[in-house]
């Protein structure tokens, strides 16, 4: 019977995984995916724990704080691959790339 | 009586403004970028003064009223004078507080004199003349500040407002590398500025009062871990300015590349607010580690003194030279200090006053030299005695002055500080006459470089390149002529000082712990 | 009048004149030599009533007041002040008179007469009339000032101005690159001398707590300070007199100083400021005598000074160099004398010397004035031209060879006695004797080398000046007749016997006791036919000529030219001084400008270097500034850990 | 839910999960990419309803699986050309990609496993979107309406910059 | 349960400006189009200026409101109103930029305003959920305002980097918030802190981390500081300065109240991180922007060093310390917008940003080129400027702590003041090239009114807060005192 730990280490995976995505691939939409990848791990995360821990806690303590913040990471996702991918496509206009390690014209 | 110390502080400021704010007459507008500022200069009516005149107004009188201050200073008392304490930052405790006493009276009125007579010496200013003397006026204010400053946090306040006038007086009016040096001059005050802040810091928190206040905190023992942390802070910052070897490279550059006024006003005064602030504050407040760190300050005020003088040898540059000059006769202000005795510290603050006249001096004779042969090399320079005899004889005195001839002012102080560093670093029940001894080779040392500069100078046979050369002016006479007046009067009758600041002296001596004489 | 206010007239009469004509009388010369003038006789008159009341009364004069405050409330000070004994008494007379005399000689001598080619004199007045006068009216008033000195600091402030003086006015012709580095020279010797006199003073001041002479004799009698206090102090002190009195090592300056005028050379560098060392060892003579090192060690320099620089006067052929070392080795002389206990003998030739040095050098002047050279290989036969002068300067030299009954022997065979009866010198004794009298026996040799050079024979120098040869004006001349009186009588002051002026200037010291003076026949005697010896071989050479000079030089070979090359101590210390200590100089420059410079400016080059060293760490990639965020997390994280379970 | 299936599809969308997320970062071609990160999607709906959290299975799948996949498949077609690029990174920034992602890993299960999780055994199967909508427009009222500025802001500039000028 | 509507009241300024945000809009729509926007420039001050007066009125309000998801409390007050300063002084000094852009000027108003909002809550939040919307309010509003230039390569470089480096962040410190709902089951912020008293174990320590590093991004703090030269140097300048000044002060507000209300019982966990973080950050902000040649990219470096300034008031962890922080934020927000709004104009004559294209500004603006000198004095700390007032505080933290806090930290605050003392040799820099070097052309440099005045009340600011420091610092202490528990 997979518990708390399975879930969170899953969820560590895919936040992991995502993280490497993201630090790994060049391409700017995919990472944007990685990121999104990083937002689901958390999500198992926080759903995890408001599974398994939510009724060990008082009263005082909202029940339902792990999935209502999952609930508005995933709409905080929305808005941030709406805006990301707005400007990867505003950065793409001026520069037909979307290649992240071409992104550099300033550094030092 | 309190209005007048604050008057003599901040009038200068007052001036700055005015200097800065009345319309400059067009003549003086004809700078280093041609046409500056918006092209259609309005024309100014000529009921304004020119800048110069405005400065002169102020800093004239600001000195006539540093004259009064010190004429009407009760000369037998031994406390501050003319104090104003009025809560300023309550919070912190930080409270305005000014006030003179032996210690600072004499510094206060040379550098009132001393700016008047910068302004003097700037008087022919064509490059941006307005901000050169607004300048000059807020530096008067900063310096007054520091000497009459009795609160920690006003004392740090005035400090660094020198900081930014001075950069731009060398940045802007200065040699051919002004921009180096004033930068380098720049970095080192700030650098020492920030080590001055944490140790007054460490001294507010661990001496446990809470407050600012010098008078108060000198008042109190303090355990020596403390005072040790505290000193050698403070001492790193004044050190800078004094400027004490290894810090010292800093003042050949500034002195070299500024210009002659600011030069006077460099040697002249702002360094005296690093022997100032070691009297002050490093053995007046602290003087158990003073006492513990006694036979180290002496020996290095010998390296200053030796290695100074040394390197002044060196030079061909008469700027570089009366610049070493200044790092060497610094270096007697700190054995007169490290001698912790009255007769050490008395040396050690006229010192600071005689030096100030002496090195100004020099350096606005190097001045005129330079003005009229346009080279301050000393191998280019010879025989210029018998075209400007009143240059000549004035140089001829301020060098003596600087040797330490008696019945100049010079050798007063250097032979009280010998005679206290005879006895000086008396703490661990012995004393170091040799290390004193040393250190008075250093008078054989400057007659060496200063009859040098002179012989090469003003001696031999007349180079016809300098056929013609005018003679000091009517202008540069009088201004040379206060000085040379002031430096025999210290010489010959010091008392005119010596009465107050023994008096001043004594109380830290007495907290030192040394009774005697 | 009362003596402080004789004091005070003495002291103020010539510094008024210095006053006034540096104030006025730049441009009005007879103004300035008027003033000057003037002064120093008020001076001169003042001193001579001093005298009258010191030697008819006793009359004492000892106050002092404070000068550099140390504890006003306390009454603390450091302080100076005035004192007149029977030895200041003497001192006054001797400088006023000299100096008055010399001035009114300058008068004459600074007006220069050329001729044109037609032959037609042309009064020329040296430019630096006025100048001249000035500082001579300073140099009149410190040495005064140096003279009623009742405490060390006033004696050294006096002191240190008379050396200034002497430097103004050795560099008087200034364009002239000689004079300007015998300035120099003369002004760092002294310096180097006057060092020790400075530590002497700290170091007294610590030991002793005063500087009066007064007080500081009374410590000495009562005991109150230890004998090496008094050795190390005395020594200190010496090595002021060793560099003013141009004893060995430091003798080098007073030969070279004679690029001054000739009056200068003569009031400053003959009779009195170069005696100034030995009235500062007569003065403090109670805490030498404490000391029987210090005394043994001024009666070594001093005696070795009197023949070391005897054999350079040998062989010089400018005549003021000649005088000059004569002038080091009759002040060795003195020296010497005090070092053996007489306080009495020596200032005694101290007040003899200065009257017929003075006249030595004024008759020397005025041979210089006539000739316009100081070469004495082109002189010859003035005697014929300058009689006035020639019988001065014979009387004056054979004072000063030691003939009697001239004023130089008496004054010198006290000093033999006082080194043969010497009671701190003992193992010494026959080395300092001899000394004594070989010199006895150069000194009239080199004067008698002088006078016959200068008078006797034939002119050997330029043809065309032997007509415009003629004696001194009167304005030179009389001052040096005046002279011949003091040289001439002198010395019957101190006659045998009563030796008057031994046991008036005896009084000087209060507690203290001079050695008592006897006169030993046997010794005057052997000295006077040293003195005539050294005269007749002088005659020989060069009067009569029937000993070739030429092969007497190479006789003594190498030590001839030694003793011309000064023995090598103005090469070795202008090697000291050129080539290392301006090579130690410039090293110590070079390292402040390479070593601690180029620290500062490293470091400061260092931290923008690293500045620029971080930017490729900015690599403008996105991804790297990701991945240092996440190590970043990882660092920070690891960290807390590790910090939190420690 | 027996705990056999209950563990079987735990391993099973677990698996498919990571099977996901591994493509996504890991597939040469821009296309897989996007599909792999569908996978991973879904199969995320699927645990949150293992986890009984049906309404933030199906906000997962409206949302994420439609919505936003549907932006990123936007933007591959508005960036033309960039699929046949090198996808990824040099070895060295891979691996040290991967050493942090390890490393963060490890640290993240070392935490997991250590904890003090206070577990409850209660298991919880009710349905929760009345729950959870009671709770968002109470308890989270405040965040219910600040998230409608975040997405306005996300809506102003994606609107504004995606806009051809 | 559902919160009183009289929350509403307490929350007046956000909503003011939430309202001022959607007018503009609103007018942007209903205006011709060849009409100029100006006017809704002044509207959103003017809007900022409300809203600041709301905030005023508000200062002596201390409680949690939407079930302690808003905290309303003097500290918060403190920082709402620097942010609408901030704001306000930025839009003064828009003029120039929206000039460039006008089909966009009520959009970039209008944002400015919301980011405004997000700012303003993440100070007050009292709540992770909250925190975190309102920290991605802002981001957000961050990243389209750096990319609001979008014909420029810099600009939307700078939004792309700002973009993802901020979302990383976030998801870290929302990594962080999980792992302590984990632990606690609670969200808020104090109530968290109740429940990890003790020896903390490794979760908690994780999340500290976590946060510290979400924090971190906020303020530029080594080593999550990577992305400002970029970012700062590409975004448009006006938005460079709310970037440095306003977000950067609401990472510290926030930051400084979980360090307070959460970790505030593990202060011996994470002061001695901090301060190797303060250290690290000042000084390779300092070392970095000595090899600067661009003025914005060496200003960004600037404020990372200054940001590690701030930190060492934090690392006091004291109530003096988050009150010295605030005040430094205070002055910083002066100093640093007098800088960037003086740079702002050099589109006119040094588009490029050059530190060259200064030379000689004092001939051709000196009133510019003055504020751009004071800003610059002041930022290196000399008094009797601002900046100098407010190192000052903070390093007074720093010693000030008794021996039950820990003790004084004078080397770190020595270190601090060498810090500066190098960071004046750039600062210097640039006013060398005003003042010493001859300007390329006699042309005058003029500048709007209004950016005018935007400048003038940046150095009557530096200028002022000098002899009002302590009563400006004893109200911030107030109101670190005052913070909601």
């Amino acid at each position: 019977m997979p518990g708390l730990a399975h879930f969170l280490i899953l969820g560590a995976a895919l936040f992991c995984l995502g993280t490497f995505g993201a630090l790994a691939r060049r391409n700017a939409v995919v990472v944007l995916m990685s990121i999104e990848l990083m937002l689901n791990g958390l999500n198992i995360t926080f759903v995890a724990f408001n599974r398994y821990l939510a009724p060990s806690f008082g009263p005082a303590a909202s029940a339902w704080a792990g999935q209502v913040f999952a609930l508005f990471i995933i709409a905080v996702a929305a808005a941030e691959a709406a805006l990301g991918l707005a400007i990867v496509i505003a950065v793409y206009r001026l520069r037909h790339t979307v290649q992240v390690d071409q992104i550099d014209l300033m550094r030092g | 009586m309190e209005a007048l110390l604050n008057l003599v502080i901040f009038l200068p400021l007052v001036g700055a403004l005015a200097v800065w704010l009345l319309p400059a007459p067009a003549t003086a507008a004809a700078g280093e970028h041609g046409n500056e500022g918006p092209a259609t200069v309005a024309a100014v009516p000529s009921y304004y003064p020119p800048p110069r005149w405005t400065a002169a107004f102020f800093a004239g009188l600001a000195l006539a009223l540093s004259l009064v201050l010190f004429f009407s200073f009760d000369r037998t008392r031994a406390g501050f004078q003319f104090e104003t304490n009025v809560p300023w930052i309550p919070f912190l405790g930080v409270n305005y507080h000014v006030g003179v006493d032996g210690i600072s009276l004499p510094l206060v009125v040379l550098n009132a004199l001393l700016t008047f007579l910068a302004i003097l010496v700037a008087w022919n200013l064509t490059l941006r003349p307005k901000e050169f003397f607004a300048l000059v006026l807020v530096l008067e204010t900063a310096v007054a500040g520091v000497f009459t400053s009795l609160d920690f946090f006003l004392f740090f306040l005035f400090w660094e407002l020198e900081l930014a006038p001075m950069y731009l007086l060398i940045g802007v009016w200065g040699g051919p590398r002004r921009e180096y040096a004033a930068m380098k001059f720049l970095l080192y005050t700030v650098l020492a500025g920030g080590f001055l802040l944490v140790g007054i810091l460490v001294l507010y928190f661990g001496a446990g009062l809470r407050t600012f206040d010098m008078v108060v905190l000198s008042a109190r023992d303090y355990p020596l871990a403390l005072q040790t942390l505290a000193f050698l802070l403070l001492y790193v910052g004044f050190a800078v300015k004094l400027p004490v070897f290894p810090f010292h490279t800093w003042l050949p550059d500034a002195h070299v590349e500024a210009p002659t006024a600011i030069s006077v006003l460099l040697a002249g005064v702002l360094l005296k607010m690093g022997g100032y602030g070691l009297i002050r504050i490093c053995v007046n407040v602290l003087p158990d580690a003073a006492k513990q760190l006694a036979l180290a300050l002496m020996v290095l005020a010998v390296i200053n003194v030796i290695y100074g003088a040394m390197v002044a040898l060196a030079q061909t540059d008469m700027k570089k030279i009366i610049a070493n000059s200044s790092i060497s006769h610094m270096g007697f202000v700190l054995l007169g200090i490290g001698a912790m005795n009255q007769i050490g510290l008395e040396g050690a603050v006229l010192q600071l006053f005689t030096h100030g006249t002496i090195t100004g001096l020099l350096f606005i004779m190097v001045g005129l030299v330079y003005d009229r042969t346009h080279t301050r090399d000393v191998r280019e320079l010879g025989g210029l005695a018998t075209q400007m005899p009143i240059i000549a004889t004035v140089f001829v005195i301020a060098g003596l002055a600087s040797l330490g001839l008696p019945s100049l002012s010079g050798f007063v102080a250097e032979f009280l500080v010998f005679v206290g560093g005879f006895k000086g670093g008396d703490v661990w029940g012995r004393t170091w006459p040799l290390l004193t001894a040393l250190g008075a080779f250093g008078v054989v040392l400057s007659a060496g470089y200063i009859l040098w500069l002179l012989e090469r100078v003003f001696y031999g046979p007349l180079d016809a390149r300098w056929k013609g050369l005018p003679d000091a002016t009517r202008l540069e006479f009088a201004t040379i002529g206060a000085l040379v007046a002031v430096i025999v009067l210290v010489g010959i009758y010091p008392n005119v000082l010596l009465d107050i600041v023994a008096n001043s002296v004594a109380p830290i001596v007495a907290r030192l712990g040394f009774g005697g004489y | 009048m009362e003596l402080f206010a004789l004091a005070l007239v003495i002291l103020l009469a010539p510094l008024a004149a210095f006053v006034l004509s540096a104030l006025l009388a730049r441009r009005a010369w007879q103004l300035a030599g008027g003033l000057t003038i003037t002064g120093v006789a008020v001076a001169f008159l003042a001193s001579l009533a001093v005298f009258a009341q010191v030697y008819g009364h006793e009359a004492r004069l000892d106050v002092t007041v404070p000068w550099l405050t140390i504890a006003p409330l306390a009454g603390r000070a450091l302080e100076i002040g005035l004192r007149i004994d029977p030895l200041t008494a003497v001192m006054l007379l001797s400088v006023s008179g000299v100096s008055l005399l010399v001035q009114i000689y300058s008068w004459g001598y600074l007006h220069e007469v050329e001729f044109d080619e037609h032959g037609h004199p042309h009064v020329h007045r040296d430019p630096g009339f006025s100048r001249y006068y000035t500082w001579m009216a300073l140099f009149t008033t410190s040495m005064l000032g140096l003279v009623l000195a009742s405490s060390l600091l006033l004696l050294f402030v006096c002191w240190e101005l008379v050396g200034l003086c002497s430097y103004l006015l050795i560099g008087y012709w200034y364009e002239r690159p000689a004079a300007a580095l015998a300035a120099k020279k003369a002004f760092l010797t002294t310096r180097l001398g006057d060092l020790g006199f400075l530590i002497g003073l700290a170091y007294l001041w610590w030991q002793t707590g005063t500087f009066t002479f007064s007080q500081l004799e009374a410590l000495v009698a009562n005991h109150a300070i230890p004998p090496l206090v008094a050795t190390v102090g005395a020594l200190l002190l010496f090595s002021g007199a060793v560099g003013k009195s141009a004893q060995w090592p430091l003798h080098v300056w007073l030969p070279d100083a004679m690029e001054g005028p000739t009056p200068v050379s003569a009031l400053i560098h003959a009779a009195t400021m170069v005696a100034a060392g030995v009235y500062l060892v007569a003065r403090a003579f109670f805490l030498f005598q404490h000391s029987p090192e210090a005394m043994l060690v001024v009666a070594l320099i001093g005696g070795f000074t009197a023949i070391f620089a005897a054999t350079m006067g040998l062989v010089n052929n400018d005549i003021k160099r000649v005088m000059a070392y004569s002038t080091c080795s009759q002040l060795g002389y003195m020296m010497l004398a005090l070092g053996a206990g007489g306080l009495a003998a020596g200032t005694f030739h101290l007040f003899t010397h200065s009257w017929f040095k003075a006249l030595l050098f004024l008759t020397a002047g005025s041979v210089i004035h006539a000739t316009g050279t100081q070469d004495m290989r082109e002189m010859g036969g003035l005697r014929a031209k300058l009689p006035g002068t020639c019988w001065a300067m014979t009387l004056a030299g054979l004072a000063l060879a030691g003939i009697p009954p001239l004023a130089g022997f008496w004054s010198k065979d006290g000093i033999l006695g006082a080194v043969f009866d010497s009671p701190t010198v003992v193992a010494a004794k026959p080395l300092l004797l001899a000394f004594a009298l070989v010199t006895v026996f150069l000194t009239a040799f080199y004067m008698g080398r002088v006078l016959f050079l200068t008078f006797g024979g034939q002119w050997r120098g330029d043809p065309q000046r032997w007509p415009h040869v003629h004696e001194a004006p009167a304005v030179m001349l009389w001052p040096m007749l005046v002279l011949i009186v003091p040289t001439v009588l002198a010395g019957f002051w101190n006659m045998p016997a009563q030796f008057a002026y031994g046991h008036f200037v005896e009084h000087s010291l209060l507690y203290a006791h001079t050695l008592a003076e006897q006169f030993h026949p046997e010794l005057a005697i052997f000295s006077i036919a040293l003195a005539v010896a050294g005269l007749v071989v002088a005659w020989a050479m060069y009067g009569a000529r029937v000993i070739s000079a030429a092969a007497v030089t190479r006789a003594f070979g190498p030590l001839y030219g030694w003793a011309l090359n000064r023995w090598g101590f103005d090469h070795l210390y202008n090697w000291l001084v050129g080539t290392v200590w301006v090579g130690l100089a410039r090293g110590i420059a070079a390292f402040d400008l390479g070593v601690i410079d180029g620290i500062v400016n490293g470091v400061a080059r260092a931290t923008v270097a690293l500045g620029q060293a971080f930017r490729p760490l900015q690599t403008g990639q996105v991804q790297t500034y990701a991945w240092v965020v996440f190590g970043g997390l990882i660092v920070v994280a690891v960290a807390i850990m590790l910090g939190s379970r420690i | 839910m027996s705990e056999a299936i209950y563990t079987a599809a735990f391993y099973v969308f677990g698996l498919a999960a990571v099977v996901g997320a591994l493509g996504t970062v890991a597939a040469r071609r821009l296309i897989h990419n996007a599909l792999f990160l569908v996978l991973a999607l879904a199969s995320a709906a699927a645990l949150y309803v293992l986890l009984s959290a049906d309404f933030v299975a199906v906000v997962q799948i409206l949302v994420y699986t439609g919505a936003i996949m549907i932006l990123l498949l936007f933007a591959l077609m508005l960036t033309p050309q960039q699929v046949e690029l090198p996808a990824t990174a040099p070895a060295g920034q891979q691996l040290a990609a991967a050493l942090v992602a390890v490393v963060l890993f490890g640290l993240i299960v070392a935490a997991v496993l250590t904890g003090p999780w206070r577990q409850a055994v209660v298991p919880l199967n009710a349905p929760t979107s009345a729950p959870l909508g009671t709770a968002l427009l109470t308890t989270y009222v405040f965040p219910f309406e600040l998230v409608s500025l975040v997405l306005l802001v996300g809506l102003i500039g994606a609107l504004l910059l995606a806009r051809e000028s | 349960m559902i919160p009183p509507a009289s929350d509403l009241l307490y929350l007046a300024p956000e909503l003011i400006l939430t309202l001022g945000a959607f007018l503009v809009v609103l007018i942007d729509l209903a205006l011709p189009d060849g009409r100029s926007r100006r006017p809704l420039l002044y509207f959103a001050v003017a809007c900022c200026v409300v809203a600041g007066a709301a905030t005023l009125v508000l200062l002596g309000q201390t409680r949690a409101i939407f079930n302690g998801m808003v905290l309303v409390d003097p500290f918060a007050g403190f920082f709402k109103l620097l942010f609408l300063a901030a704001t306000a002084l930025v839009l003064l000094a828009s003029e120039l930029y929206v000039e460039r852009l006008r089909r966009y000027e009520a959009e970039y108003y209008s944002v400015l305003l919301l980011g405004t909002v997000g700012l303003m809550l993440l100070a007050a939040s009292g709540e992770f959920l909250t925190l975190f919307l309102a920290l991605e309010l802002s981001s957000l509003a961050n990243a389209f305002l750096a990319c609001w230039l979008k014909h420029q390569r810099k600009a939307t470089e700078a939004a792309l980097k700002y973009f993802l480096i901020s979302v990383l962040s976030s998801a870290v410190l929302l990594y962080g918030v999980a792992l302590l709902y984990g632990l606690t089951g609670q969200t808020s912020l104090a109530g968290v802190a109740q429940l990890i008293r003790g020896e903390p174990s490794l979760p908690v320590l994780l999340a500290l981390a976590m946060l510290v590093a979400g924090f971190g991004f906020k303020i530029s703090a080594v080593p999550f500081q990577m992305w400002t030269p970029d970012v700062y140097e590409g975004a448009p300048t006006t938005v460079t300065g709310y970037l440095s000044v306003a977000s950067k002060a609401a990472g510290f507000a926030v930051l400084l109240r979980v360090l307070e209300l959460t970790f505030g019982n593990l202060t011996g966990v994470w002061v001695a991180v901090f301060a190797a973080i303060a250290v690290l950050t000042m000084t390779l902000g300092n070392l970095l922007a000595l090899a600067q040649s661009n003025i914005k990219r060496m200003l960004a470096y600037s404020s990372i060093a200054q940001a590690g300034y701030a930190l060492v008031g934090v690392v006091a962890a004291t109530t003096f310390g988050a009150s010295a922080v605030a005040f430094y934020m205070l002055a910083y927000t002066f100093t640093q917008l007098g800088a960037f709004l003086a740079v702002v104009s050099d589109v006119q004559f040094a588009p490029d940003d050059t530190i060259e294209g200064y030379s000689g500004l004092h001939f051709r603006n000196p009133w510019l080129a003055a504020t751009l000198a004071v800003s610059l004095l002041s930022l290196g700390g000399l008094p009797p400027f601002a900046g100098f007032f407010s190192k000052l505080y903070v390093f007074w933290a720093a010693v000030v702590r008794g021996p039950q806090e820990g003790g004084p930290l004078y080397w770190l605050v020595l270190i601090g003041v060498i810090n500066s003392a190098i960071s004046l040799y750039y600062y210097a820099k640039i006013i060398r090239q005003m003042y010493l070097v001859a300007p390329p052309t006699d042309k005058p440099v003029v500048i709007p009114g209004a950016h005018g005045l935007a400048l003038a009340l940046c150095v009557l600011g530096m200028v002022a807060l000098g002899p009002f420091a302590g009563a400006v610092i004893a109200g911030a202490e107030q109101a670190a005192r005052l913070m909601v528990r």
